[in-house]
């Protein structure tokens, strides 16, 4: 096992690990931190069926940032459904053999990534253009976008102009997934993509994009307006 | 020299304290913003709002309500403290703090911010007062990169800017609805002042307002003799007005409706004309009902300043009221913010209601008591007594977007609006941003309703202003029904500064009360 | 006319400065093309003298199998790329005549000019194509074509007569391509080779010396529907 | 509420840890990584048992010579000048389908374009 590769390997799990164990952090700090009061954001759904769909239009659709600002919606939209694709293309390097839904999706896709990198720096642009989100963007609002469009370039490089062999950077993850470590490709683009994904996934749980999980857990979004009908309880709240 | 240096230091963390704890100065009222015709999105002006802020609470009244009577010595450590526990508390403020992206969604949705044009009243703008401490003190991230990842010390002058924008929000929740996460600005700006009560900067008014509650049972401060000798004066009007002897009973046990109502309704105009409506509908209704002396407020200002100790007290008031009157019913009467803490926080603050009625909702609003009433035929309806007004309807924030009424989603849109249509020929609606869920806020909720944030109060109704003033351009609208006594109370004292009549604003049941036909039924 | 591996990526460089923009622009580019108004040395055309035509169908035949032209027999699917129509006599006992009906290897081609994906094209010797990598069988062309010459393939085919072609799959726009694979090596189609009457002659129009031009420069050639000004690529001599 | 919490956090365990999950699950943790086995025939009498380009080149950038081809034969004909490149060419050695292409492509989850979408326009040659 070369340096590389021994330094890879050992960067990769540091990095998975504290991605897991932060965003699982948060996640069970989020679920377990009380919320004393009904505070939906009416009107809102009367039952649970309703809240599932009212998530599933905000998550899915992002329907609040529609209606509030339609330039950003197209942008953020856009960017977030390029993001998705992406990501379950390169579930593709994690699975011994490739799921027929997941070889379907990844045979419809074209050109993703511009899509991709275009909306980053679309949201950049934006950013910089209106002055309310100037005066609101802070450093880490710019760096991430950077950091996305980077790992973007480097990724659109691997695929259409200094290509990498897929299949060692395949055996390479399935090494680290089964915990059996293998050679990682020497192709330099690829190793500035992967480290810069792996920067980010140390970054994740420290950063704002824990609203990727945070959403779940709004309160005005995800509670049943029944305050009338269901007392609700919380044990610091209601003594006794 | 070391030893000089040191002094002017403290002399001027002296000057800021003191600069902090005094109220502000008097100042001459700045020019009402004109209205254009369309509400604009304004280029930012930074500091625009900084010079507002509402008086320092006197040690007596924060002391009466357990808080600090100033500024305490290690006030940032006891900040942070709180800071700490609320977060552990609150859902809400935890996820809110960490998963805002700065899109830029909500910045341009706040009435103070339209108004002010300040960056830091943009809800986005507001809450990272909150974020720059939280980061300091809570995340890696701010440890690590400090400044440049935003995060900043809590000292003196951000503590000045904290008492400053968070009492110019009115906690309408109009930035939660256009957030991609809900983040609700109300939560924020609830626990920040909850923060500065803590550590002993409290805001004088609803202090004060939450220290006569507890100890008169009313947000006006009335004793129980002054309460009588007001609805005895209301009898006598209506007697005088119809001829027909209605009354007000109070302190009646075992009556089927106790209705509880925000003290306003028994004292300022126009929400006396609300109270005649209410008591018109009873009488007419025939339904055997009481006031209480126990629980003659529904307004919560505890809810105004986060405090869930607070907010409880006052509402442990009508339960004591239940246990002392035994009513079948509980009804609520015009209010906003009254309406959200009834509907969506009484039971759990004060519930289970086993002993009421389990046919009705507990509590139920008087805009649901009487379209039901009116739907079955109890009330006898003469529309053309209305019929000089052409109304349109302001939808509180607190109810628009923080409670229901009826069994669908939305019913706190149509319930009013059918009412009014029920005793009025004409009703046009605002423009379609400014209404139901869209709706502004009046300008004044949240504990603004003081008189040295006119200003303030002034700027932040010019949305709803713009609104109207376009309906009575192209629609002749000459009526604003309301279902909020501070909404009431603001507009009131608000509209004749954008030249608009003060007559133009009432209560929904002001409406209902002109339209009854009283005597006997047929 | 091999390439050694210098210059294959000399020119794939040029590709990847040219496709940064964005993938897909190297059909654009070191194009062979014809662009309008642009004149060649060479461009291929085709007499058909209808005085020879005996309607035998051979040429259908010899294209089918030259082309892998595929033949469900069921008249809704059947593609042509080659079809002897009859002509149809108004006098009676008028002898029977039949007409070569294939693409036209248009000038002008308006099948080229609607195609959405660029897949139809002409190239500088005149010869109209498909690319069917890029086909996405939306058939304007085929609505576009005053000749009729175009056909969908609606079923996957059968027919691998001749292994050196690729078989024709579902879903593109097929038409005569004057056998290219043929042209290019200097052979000529495969109906003109095999025609038993001799009715077709095949040859560069643009060359003042060449068989066909001399033909075309006796004055007797017709096109079709000259009044779609296409500007046609094959001639019908006693038409 | 407790159970609430604990099940939440499960959802976004699962999510996570899923390629993880699978891998396990399939039972292979300890197994060696599938090896794609690049059966090559016997080149035919006279044809240099060599591919067109260096192996480690063509393993990456076998596509994109391809189509480059691909688009030089069909739009601007230079059919002799890019023989070489030919998928024809390639199934003069490498005339097994299933061995030599699908192996790695359904490994990696690619499908190739010269066979697949369409159902097998240039898929003849390989037949023995």
């Amino acid at each position: 096992m070369s340096g590389l590769t021994l330094l890879y390997t050992l960067f990769a799990y540091v990095a998975i690990a504290v991605f897991l164990v932060g965003f699982l952090a948060r996640i069970w700090k989020y679920a377990t931190t009380p919320s004393p009061l009904k505070i939906p954001l009416t009107p809102a759904p009367v039952n649970s069926v309703g809240v599932v769909y009212r998530m599933v239009q905000e998550v899915g659709f992002f329907k609040s940032l529609f209606y509030s600002n339609r330039i950003i919606w197209i942008g953020g939209y856009l960017m977030h459904i390029a993001l998705l694709i992406t990501i379950v293309k390169h579930l593709r390097f994690f699975f011994k053999t490739t799921p027929a839904a997941l070889a379907w999706i990844t045979s419809f896709e074209i050109y993703v990534g511009f899509i991709f990198f275009g909306a980053l720096a679309f949201l950049f642009l934006m950013r910089l253009v209106i002055d309310r989100t100037y005066y609101l963007s802070l450093m880490q609002d710019y760096v991430l976008l950077i950091f996305l469009m980077l790992i973007a370039a480097t990724g659109i490089l691997t695929k259409y102009y200094v290509r990498t062999d897929i299949i060692k950077v395949k055996q390479f993850v399935m090494g680290l997934v089964q915990f059996r470590p293998e050679a990682i490709p020497g192709d330099p683009i690829f190793i500035i993509h992967f480290t810069l994904v792996l920067l980010l996934l140390i970054y994740f749980p420290f950063s704002k994009l824990m609203h990727s999980g945070g959403i779940f857990f709004s309160p005005t979004r995800n509670q049943v307006d029944d305050a009338r009908e269901v007392r609700h309880v919380t044990p610091w709240a209601v003594k006794g | 020299m070391a030893e000089e240096i040191t002094t002017t230091e403290e002399k001027t963390v002296d000057k800021d304290i003191a600069a902090l704890l005094t109220s502000p100065p008097k100042r001459a009222p700045e020019p009402t913003p004109e209205l254009t015709g369309k509400i604009v999105k304004p280029k930012i002006v930074q500091g625009a709002a900084a010079h507002y802020k509402p008086h320092v609470a006197k040690p007596e009244i924060q002391e009466k309500l357990g808080f600090p009577g100033t500024l305490v010595e290690n006030w940032q450590e006891a900040a942070v403290a709180k800071m700490r526990e609320l977060l552990g508390k609150y859902k809400s403020l935890q996820v809110y703090m960490d998963i805002c992206v700065r899109c830029g969604s909500c910045t341009d949705k706040c009435q103070y911010f339209l108004s002010t044009r300040d960056p830091k009243n943009m809800p986005a703008g507001r809450a990272e007062l909150f974020r720059q401490v939280y980061r300091k003190y809570f995340t890696t991230e701010g440890k690590i990169f400090g400044k440049l990842a935003g995060a900043v010390d809590f000292d003196l002058s951000l503590l000045a800017e904290w008492y400053s924008y968070f009492h110019q929000c009115s906690q309408c929740r109009r930035c939660s609805l256009y957030c991609p996460y809900g983040i609700d600005t109300a939560e924020i700006s609830m626990a920040a002042r909850e923060i500065m009560d803590s550590i002993g900067l409290g805001q004088k008014y609803t202090n004060e307002i939450i220290g006569k509650v507890h100890e008169l049972g009313n947000n006006l401060g009335m004793n129980e003799a002054a309460l009588r000798n007001a609805i005895e004066f209301v009898e006598e009007e209506i007697e005088e007005d119809t001829g027909v002897p209605v009354k007000l009973p109070i302190n009646e046990e075992d009556a089927e409706v106790l209705l509880v109502t925000p003290s306003a309704d028994f004292f300022a105009t126009p929400h006396l004309e609300s109270l005649v409506g209410y008591a018109k509908v009873f009488h007419q209704a025939g339904i055997n009902w009481t006031l209480s002396t126990t629980a003659a407020e529904a307004g919560n200002f505890g809810m105004f300043v986060g405090s869930y100790y607070h907010m409880q007290k006052i509402a442990s008031r009508i339960k004591q009221a239940i246990e002392e009157l035994r009513p079948k019913r509980l009804v609520v009467g015009e209010c906003g913010h009254a309406w959200r803490v009834a509907y969506a926080f009484w039971n759990t603050l004060i519930g289970p209601f086993d002993m009421l009625n389990q046919k009705y909702p507990r509590p139920q609003h008087i805009c649901e008591f009487t379209l039901d009433l009116i739907n079955r035929g109890a009330l006898k309806i003469d529309k053309s007594a209305n019929d000089e007004f052409v109304v349109t309807f302001h939808d509180s924030c607190n109810v628009a977007r923080a409670t229901r009424m009826g069994d669908k989603p939305g019913g706190q849109f149509d319930i009013p609006r059918e009412l009014i249509k029920a005793v009025t020929n004409k009703y046009v609606d605002m423009e379609y941003d400014t209404i139901r869920e869209r709706t502004f806020c009046c300008g004044g909720g949240g504990g603004l309703l003081t008189d040295e944030l006119i200003d303030v109060r002034v700027k932040g109704a010019m949305p709803r202003m713009q609104a109207l003033h376009n309906v009575m351009e192209t629609h002749g609208v000459n009526f604003m029904a309301l279902i909020c006594a501070i909404c009431k109370a603001q507009f009131t004292k608000i509209m004749p500064k954008y030249g608009i009549p003060m007559e133009v604003a009432g209560g929904v049941h002001q409406l209902v009360g002109r339209a009854i036909v009283l005597g006997a039924k047929e | 006319m091999g390439m050694d591996r210098r210059t294959f990526l000399k020119l794939g460089g040029a590709i990847v400065i040219g496709s940064m923009i964005t993938p897909g622009t190297q059909y654009l580019l070191a194009s062979q093309e014809k662009k309008p108004g642009e004149k060649s040395k060479t461009r291929w055309g085709m007499v058909v003298d209808l005085n020879k035509c005996t309607g035998c169908k051979v040429c259908e035949k010899v294209c089918r199998e030259e082309n892998n032209v595929p033949f469900y027999g069921n008249k809704r699917y059947d593609a042509y790329w080659i079809r002897v129509a009859n002509i149809r006599q108004e006098l009676p006992g008028a002898p029977e005549r039949y007409i070569p009906l294939l693409c036209q290897h248009c000038a002008d081609a308006p099948c080229v000019h609607v195609c959405v994906t660029k897949a139809s094209f002409v190239r500088k010797d005149g010869i109209v194509l498909v690319d069917e990598h890029r086909c996405i069988g939306c058939r304007y062309c085929v609505v576009a074509c005053p000749y009729r010459a175009r056909s969908i393939i609606f079923r996957n085919s059968n027919t691998w007569t001749n292994k050196e072609l690729p078989r024709m799959m579902i879903g593109v726009a097929t038409k005569c391509t004057f056998c290219v694979h043929r042209v290019d090596k200097g052979v000529e189609p495969a109906c003109v080779e095999k025609c038993p009457h001799n009715a077709l002659t095949f040859g560069n129009i643009n060359d003042p010396n060449s068989k066909i031009a001399k033909i075309i420069a006796e004055g007797k050639t017709q096109v079709l529907r000259p009044e779609k000004l296409v500007r046609p690529g094959v001639f019908y001599k006693g038409l | 509420m407790k159970m609430k919490a604990i099940t939440a956090f499960l959802v976004f365990l699962v999510i996570l840890t899923l390629p993880f999950l699978v891998s396990a699950v399939n039972g292979d943790i300890l197994s060696q990584a599938p090896q794609p086995k690049l059966e090559k025939a016997k080149a035919p009498a006279g044809v240099e048992n060599k591919c067109v380009e260096e192996v480690p080149y063509m393993r990456a950038n076998h596509m994109n010579i391809l189509k480059t081809a691909r688009v030089q034969v069909v739009r601007n004909g230079l059919r002799e000048k890019y023989k070489k490149y030919s998928l024809e060419n390639c199934f003069t050695c490498h005339r097994n389908r299933a061995e030599f292409c699908d192996k790695c492509h359904s490994y990696a989850g690619v499908e190739p374009g010269c066979f697949g979408d369409r159902g097998g326009c240039h898929y003849a040659n390989t037949k023995k």
